[in-house]
């Protein structure tokens, strides 16, 4: 029973809903789906009683019809368990988790910003990456977005 | 323990060495073997199958057919970022990097170089791998 | 002089790459600051989503100038997880020994910056003069000194001889004498000393809540490293020690990477003494099968994560990167709480920012809300920067007249 | 009065001090660059600068005064160049000379690091004022072990003229090797008169960019820039005069090259210092000067006391 399985079954003994819903590729790395409604405490029990004590970074992913977000975990740094909830992009908006890891403001910002998530609970701030007078409603990550193509550097007439 | 001007050993008896800096332009540092300059372009190997424009990060390449078998390659110095990526793509070994690194021009479009079809095949070109 | 809101940056000498920082000052000490990245953002991310993983490799390798080699192992690690490609074991080692090379050259370079920063310049002078000892090393084994295209999608492009494991070993002496000499300027030189103990103080649990990475981490005394805890390419059968300090502050960091230069001399010379024989790279498909992988790699500055996605097609649907920086650079405003201000550049470098890999995101003079792209002469883009900061900043810049002419 | 004359504008004056500056600046990079392994700039780079800085535009702020914005400049420089002429170079007699020169000499050198507190401050911008209140601070700190470093070999020679003082020296000439303390305190102190390295707090690149001058450029920053030159031979003479007396009463050439020589040991000293220290924090330099240059230069003072108690009488 390696670690990875010990910690699947401990997950499965307190959630029994994740029946199933675990994936372990390789040593030292699990995919697991979560449903977005029962993300908060799945993320506290890892969190607080498991000891997955360090955020690597949130990764967001626009899939179709819904965006998904994936809580990248270590657990003494070495183990990492990647939680992966899906919010319908009609109302996108996910709990933030600045309580457990204050780092993670930037990384929720960034959401924000590039896929047009609503974090609830994120402090009011200055945007993060894009700049303050970029068109409000544009979120380039977003597949549909294409990027308007710089104009060609005009060639001088050469003399 | 604590000692105030420890590199004052070092910094004394490097007046009299010699300074380890060069004056570029005059002094001329010899470059790596392996080194990734300007592309040199044998058009009798080339097929024209157009791997390197797939393959080439900053699309700087284009083969352009001009002649029964002939094909030229014409190549953006300014784009390309010397990866030499079409150098390994290329199935016939047509492309190789040289050595030459002072490629700047004041007029822009000579930076848009054709290497056309008449280069003899000077030097063997041993693989780059 | 009472309270004084001073801005750093984004363009400022002391920073290599820009990032503002609002600091208010009571006379020469630090009440409070915000930090502003997302200067340097170029949208990486949503161009390597257009072009194919040969032609990311490159890409990525340019997110930073400093840890290209970072980038594209860690991306090519995920890319070869998720196509299941079993590399030999000579690439694994090539890899490594680049890695550890980067590193050297980084942490050297570092060295230089500090010492600059704290208006040390022969200190600067002699590292970097030791630094191209080092570059000589990278560009006889990969052709280019920084950039080095050393990767592709399933191994290595360049292999190495015996005679140039023969040239490399005494140069690795020699740059080990001279980083021990380093070590003893660190230790010893007063007004060094002086300038880094007791700056940019991050207390172990500080580290700890804020995610630092890297140096900055260990420095703090979080015995965390990637090459040890997550190994990947060929650290699994490497012996070295993981370098902590629990000096909390700038001197700590400077001893942890110094200490990290001398393992990496120790690790180099174990690989290049028992690096296997055989090919350096195995046919990679041009289209990867779908799924998702995330890699970590121990940059010199902390942990790179990469995440990637892939959807059998030759292009990744998604690539995510976490550079080192972005998770050190919410604890610089907790170093620098009531510290001086003279201790800012030298606090910001210790953390050994690298912005260009923080940010990824383009950005273009747009008019809002419309995508109509308008080039507005000089007067009317002084008129538009007035008036922005006149309503969102609500300072009057229009008394400044530059001069007469305009 | 044309000698005099001649003397203030041409030789040992304006013109011989402006071109004088400039070599000791070159050869202060020079030796630099060299303490670090490295080439150093060729022979006419600081007339180059100076030459392109005067070429350049000049900008004022619009809220600062701009008459007093352009008169600083040329107060600093006249103030280091008045103080030259009071000290005697290569024989015992100086231009002028009256009892209390010394004195005199020390406040005109004082003079230049006010108009770098007035530039900062007159200029208006935020870093030049930060840059500016730093200058007082720290002339605080130097201030006091550098006056005493200084006048402590007065003492001995019971006079404060300093033709007098370099009389009494050249006489006896051992009497010099008492001084060795305040030469040392001295040094460290015009390091900090001078802004150079572990005192150049007020211009540091890396944290208030330009320091009291951000706002400066064209002809005026050239002006300044000429002013810390002069300002560097003047405390260079200043402290081969008053510590290094030996040399003096030999043929006038023979001692205009000792008295060269003697100038550029000290130019030395002051750029092997620049090389081999850090730059110390505001506070850190105020504490150093306070704790250990002050005690020093008193301890100095206080072994010319018990001399000339034993010597003299």
């Amino acid at each position: 029973m390696s670690k990875e399985e010990t910690i699947q079954q401990e997950l499965i003994k307190n959630f029994g809903f994740l029946e199933g819903k675990f994936r372990i590729p390789r040593e030292r790395r699990i995919f697991l789906d979560v449903p977005a409604d029962r993300f908060m405490d799945v993320f506290d029990y890892t969190v607080k009683k498991m000891n997955f004590n360090y955020l690597c970074i949130i990764s967001g992913l626009d899939e179709g019809e819904n965006l998904s977000f994936i809580y990248h975990l270590a657990l003494n740094y070495s183990i990492i368990l990647n939680i992966k909830i899906s919010v319908p992009k009609s109302n996108p908006s996910i709990k933030t988790i600045t309580g457990y890891f204050p780092s993670a403001d930037l990384y929720e910002r960034e959401l924000e910003d590039l896929l047009g998530a609503k974090v609830e609970g994120l402090a009011k701030g200055r945007r993060y990456p894009l700049p303050d007078d970029w068109p409000i409603g544009q979120y380039p990550l977003r597949k549909d977005w294409k990027p308007q193509d710089e104009p060609e550097v005009k060639q001088e007439k050469s003399n | 323990m604590i000692k105030p001007g420890k590199m004052f050993a070092e910094v004394m008896n490097n007046v009299f060495r010699k300074p380890a800096t060069e004056l570029y332009p005059f002094v001329k540092t010899e470059k790596p073997d392996k080194f990734r300059g300007k592309l040199e372009f044998y058009s009798e190997k080339c097929i024209g199958c157009k791997l390197c424009m797939k393959d080439c990060p900053s699309n700087a390449i284009t083969i352009n057919k001009i002649g029964e078998k002939k094909f030229e390659a014409i190549i953006d110095l300014d784009k390309c970022v010397y990866c030499a990526q079409c150098v390994d793509t290329c199935p016939k070994k047509a492309l190789a990097a040289t050595k030459e690194f002072e490629l700047a021009q004041l007029v822009h479009s000579k930076l848009r170089v054709t290497l056309n079809a008449n280069i003899e095949v000077k030097k063997t070109t041993e693989g780059q791998a | 002089m009472g309270k004084v809101m001073i801005p750093i940056g984004p363009q400022h000498p002391a920073l290599k790459e820009p990032a503002s920082f609002n600091i208010t000052l009571d006379g020469e000490k630090i009440l409070d600051m915000i930090v502003k990245v997302g200067y340097n953002h170029r949208g990486i991310e949503k161009a390597c989503e257009q072009r194919t993983y040969i032609q990311d490799i490159y890409l990525l390798e340019r997110v930073c100038g400093i840890c290209s080699h970072t980038h594209s192992t860690c991306f090519l690690q995920a890319v070869e997880e998720i196509a299941a490609l079993e590399l030999p074991k000579r690439a694994h080692y090539l890899r490594t020994i680049v890695a550890e090379l980067e590193r050297v050259h980084s942490h050297l370079l570092w060295l230089g910056v500090a010492g600059h920063e704290v208006g040390f310049d022969t200190l600067l002078m002699y590292s970097w003069r030791d630094r191209e000892i080092v570059m000589d090393i990278l560009s006889m084994l990969t052709g280019n000194r920084v950039n080095y295209a050393m990767n592709t999608v399933g191994g290595v492009r360049r292999d190495i001889s015996p005679d140039q494991i023969k040239t490399i070993l005494p140069l690795v002496d020699i740059l080990e004498e001279r980083t021990k000499y380093y070590i003893q300027v660190a230790s010893e030189e007063v007004t060094l000393i002086e300038r880094l103990s007791k700056v940019g103080t991050l207390s172990h649990d500080d580290a700890l809540k804020l995610g630092a990475a890297g140096p900055t981490a260990r420095a703090s005394g979080r015995d965390i490293d990637v090459r040890r805890d997550d190994p990947y390419a060929a650290y699994a059968d490497l012996s070295f020690k993981v370098i902590t300090d629990n000096h909390n502050d700038v001197l700590g960091r400077t001893l942890v990477r110094v200490g990290e230069l001398m393992e990496s001399y120790k690790m180099i010379r174990q690989l290049l003494k028992n690096i296997p024989e055989g090919p350096i790279a195995v046919k990679a498909p041009r289209k990867i099968q779908a799924g998702e992988a995330l890699s970590r790699y121990e940059a010199p500055r902390g942990e790179d994560v990469h995440y990637v996605k892939a959807n059998g097609t030759d292009r990744p649907e998604r690539v995510k990167v976490r550079a080192p920086t972005l998770a050190n650079v919410q604890a610089v405003a907790a170093m620098l709480k009531n510290g001086y201000l003279a201790d800012i550049p030298i606090v910001v470098a210790a953390i050994d920012p690298c912005f260009s890999c923080t940010d990824r995101m383009m950005v273009s003079m747009k008019d809002a809300n419309s995508r109509k792209e308008n080039f507005i002469d000089w007067k009317t883009l002084r008129q538009y920067s007035i008036d922005w900061y006149k309503q969102n900043r609500g300072v009057d810049m229009s008394k400044i007249k530059i001069s007469k002419r305009w | 009065m044309i000698y005099t004359l001649f003397s203030i504008l041409v030789f040992p004056g304006l013109l011989f001090l402006s071109i004088f500056g400039v070599i000791a600046e070159f050869i202060d990079r020079r030796l630099y660059a060299r303490f670090q392994n490295r080439m150093g700039p060729p022979w006419f780079q600081p007339v180059a600068d100076f030459i392109k800085l005067l070429a350049k535009e000049e900008l004022i702020p619009e809220e600062a005064d701009a008459r007093m914005f352009k008169i600083l400049p040329v107060f600093a420089v006249a103030a280091a160049v008045t103080a030259f002429l009071y000290i005697p170079l290569w024989n015992t007699a100086s231009l002028f000379s009256f009892e209390g020169d010394i004195i005199v000499v020390l406040y005109l050198l004082t003079l230049p690091t006010l108009t770098f507190f007035l530039a900062g401050w007159y200029s208006t911008s935020l870093y030049a004022m930060i840059g500016a209140v730093r200058t007082l601070t720290q002339l605080f700190a130097y201030e006091v072990p550098l006056f005493m470093g200084i006048l402590s070999p007065a003492i001995l020679a019971d006079s404060w003229s300093l033709e007098a003082i370099t009389r009494f020296y050249g006489e006896h000439p051992w009497y010099a090797l008492f001084n060795i303390l305040g030469f040392a305190v001295s040094v460290i102190a015009i390091q900090g008169k001078l802004e150079r390295i572990p005192f150049d707090i007020p211009e540091a690149e890396t944290e208030v960019v330009g320091g009291a001058f951000t706002e400066y450029s064209g002809k005026f920053l050239a002006l300044f820039r000429m002013a810390i030159d002069i300002e560097m031979v003047v405390c260079a003479a200043l402290l081969a005069a008053v510590f290094l007396p030996f040399g003096l009463e030999l043929h006038p050439v023979i001692s205009f090259v000792i008295f060269i020589v003697k100038l550029l040991v000290i130019i030395f000293i002051m750029s092997l210092m620049r090389s081999i220290f850090a730059r110390l924090r505001i506070d850190q330099m105020v504490n150093f000067c306070w704790k250990y240059l002050a005690p020093a230069a008193l301890l100095q003072i206080l072994i010319s006391f018990i001399l000339k108690g034993i010597l003299v009488r």
